[in-house]
């Protein structure tokens, strides 16, 4: 089995994923495993979407996303869907924005 | 009829009519509203110039302004209530003018100092509604901070480059706070600022005029406790523009500001038990 | 080294140096794209008074605008440019005064004339692209007619109470012209004006500011021919604010003013033979 | 069969529509007609939602949709799909915007 996710990044995220804001992605469940979750998602984005090595740290701090990084999950706050223990399902829009501070 | 009778003056009817005819306004009760609210603004930059001269329009009695900057030639392509001319002089006094020109109906408050953790509450006391307008995650949390210990709502924005956001904090005491969304600051190296991240004029412009409206909503009591919804705006301005509602949290029980065991207090704050230098991090903040 | 020799004056680096650090004005290059770009607008009210504001402070070189009305007192809610001592004072020269004073490195020609058959052609042949801030259907069609004979794109907006809509028009010669989008008029008793229907300040004001955002857009070849895609934005401000960007048609191939068999040319513009009076019917229209 | 729509009544028409811009509308097919078309919808929503009688010619004139209405189909133009004509399909979402004209 397998999810077929659109993942977003914002607040300028996207300066560490080619200038790109949306990326289409597949995960793929490794077999015997359990559902696909968010946290997986997040390990997979750490592990292979982020082209430079040095750019980890802007992304995932002590294991999660960063603070100052707001998740959402189609449109709603992670911490309204069970964070990183969120089941994925196929078609989900997961939007990471970074929080702007500019005034 | 004596004018001295009436709620509003004959120019007030004149200057406000197109206003007062919109159904979400109510016609005088809403203009009313506007005149009683009093609004402080943290920061007179670029997400402030639009928000103030559409609220200053409206008709919002008393507008305070909090700013220690002075205007300077690179501000002038997207705070465009300042001018050439007005180079060197506070922010605050500059908005002034332009304010009280085009609405002599209202009072316009300036407190040309920077904001701290000594003079926050004495300043925010005077205000029903805080616009924080500010730059740096250090004065954010100070803001919000003061507000829910005083009980004011906060419209919280910011925009860097092409993008804002935007979110009503502490709304009527039940809202979520800026730390309900933020526990933990962001690392210093992950925070740019306009000055050092680049920004468009009329992109921060669009979020300081939402802004505006927000503030006119809660004063016009669009929002109310039944129906109000903690949401994220993420307005992004290139190539497409588009403006996002995320719906949020809700007020944290374990929120060290605003929850069930909140520790940062007055006395906390104004003691200086509450560093926010030393909660944010080293890096060399300009504040406000 | 000579300060003549640059491309631009050390004051303009200074001016500008924040929104030359973004991405999408590609540094000097952007810049002196927006110097060298010369923007019309035809009307200095609620829609145009952010939108001048913001393209003046980003550094168009050359604003035009068109409108031979006075500044009254119930403007003053939203047209933020003026002011109270403005009240009777052309609004055209009311906003050069303002825009002067923002930037003195722009240029800012006044027209204060009623825009009509017998003059847009002169008018509009000076100037690259053409912003639409009117208040009726007349003026609409004869903007968006005239552009399209002299090849001039339209950066055409309205907005009534908390709502507001905005399209670019024959984009590059390609794109739909207003014809292509309501080849009949709407009777005029369904049309209503901010005068007549109430209009919330900073909502109008939000649909300028984005119309200061496509006309960059366009001056920083963001949109190109291969990748521009006819759209409108409909914008609310209340109660929720919300920005849908639909889809829209084409170049209609049997439009009277851009298709294949096209009838409405200079000559018949100019010699009255459209009359636009006539086409939208007999409303009593306060043109501009 | 039968086709759930969201209906919604933009830039002003919801005026004629108790000031409310969102509906949900359920047409249901004759038997033994052909699919349901957005003719349907329109002649469904004069027959059945605006309340006053003397507001019908604010929405429909010459037996369509007036001049200076756009009609979208899921955010596109109608005219890209057919017009009266578009079959509709359960979830649709079918808008109707007055042009503005202040400024
Ligand atoms: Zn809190
Ligand atoms: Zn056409």
């Amino acid at each position: 089995m397998s999810v077929a996710l659109t993942v977003e990044f914002l607040g300028g995220l996207d300066a560490i994923f080619q200038n790109q804001r949306k990326h289409k992605v597949t995960l793929d469940e490794a077999s015997g495993k359990e559902a696909l979750k968010l946290r997986d998602l997040i390990t997979y984005i750490t592990n292979n979407m982020i082209e430079n090595e040095n750019d980890i740290p802007v992304f995932i701090q002590d294991g999660t996303v960063r603070p100052g990084i707001l998740t959402l999950v189609n449109d709603t706050d992670w911490e309204l869907c069970d964070e990183e223990e969120y089941v994925l399902e196929n078609g989900d829009v997961i939007s990471f924005t970074s929080t702007l501070h500019g005034g | 009829q004596n004018e001295k009778a009436l709620p509003l003056s004959i120019s007030e009817y004149s200057r406000y009519g197109r206003q007062m005819i919109c159904d979400v306004t109510n016609g005088v009760k809403g203009q009313l509203k506007l005149k009683n609210s009093k609004v402080l603004f943290i920061g007179a930059g670029g997400l402030a110039c639009p928000a103030l001269a559409y609220l200053a329009g409206a008709g919002v009695g008393t507008i305070g302004i909090v700013d220690d900057d002075v205007v300077e030639n690179s501000n002038l392509h997207r705070q465009i209530l300042h001018s050439s001319a007005k180079v060197g002089m506070l922010k605050c006094e500059s908005a002034r003018e332009f304010l009280t020109s085009l609405n002599p109906h209202i009072k316009i408050v300036t407190h040309p100092v920077r904001l701290s953790n000594d003079n926050a509450f004495e300043i925010f006391a005077k205000y029903d509604i805080i616009l924080d307008c500010t730059d740096t995650p250090i004065t954010r949390y100070l803001v919000s901070d003061v507000a829910v210990n005083l009980g004011k709502m906060v419209v919280s924005a910011s925009g860097v480059q092409t993008e804002g956001q935007l979110c009503i904090l502490n709304f009527k005491n039940i809202g979520p706070c800026y730390r309900c969304f933020y526990p933990t600051p962001p690392p210093p190296h992950a925070v740019s600022s306009c000055s050092a991240g680049g920004v468009i004029g009329p992109c921060i412009g669009l979020v300081g005029v939402m802004m505006a409206i927000e503030t006119m909503k809660i004063i016009l009591d669009v929002y109310t406790i039944e129906n109000f919804k903690p949401f994220l705006l993420q307005y992004n301005g290139f190539p497409e523009q588009s403006l996002r509602n995320f719906k949020m949290r809700g007020r944290q029980a374990k929120c060290q500001s605003c929850g069930d065991t909140k520790t940062i207090d007055r006395t906390a704050i104004e003691s200086g038990k509450i560093n926010y230098f030393a909660f944010c991090g080293s890096k060399n903040y300009n504040v406000v």
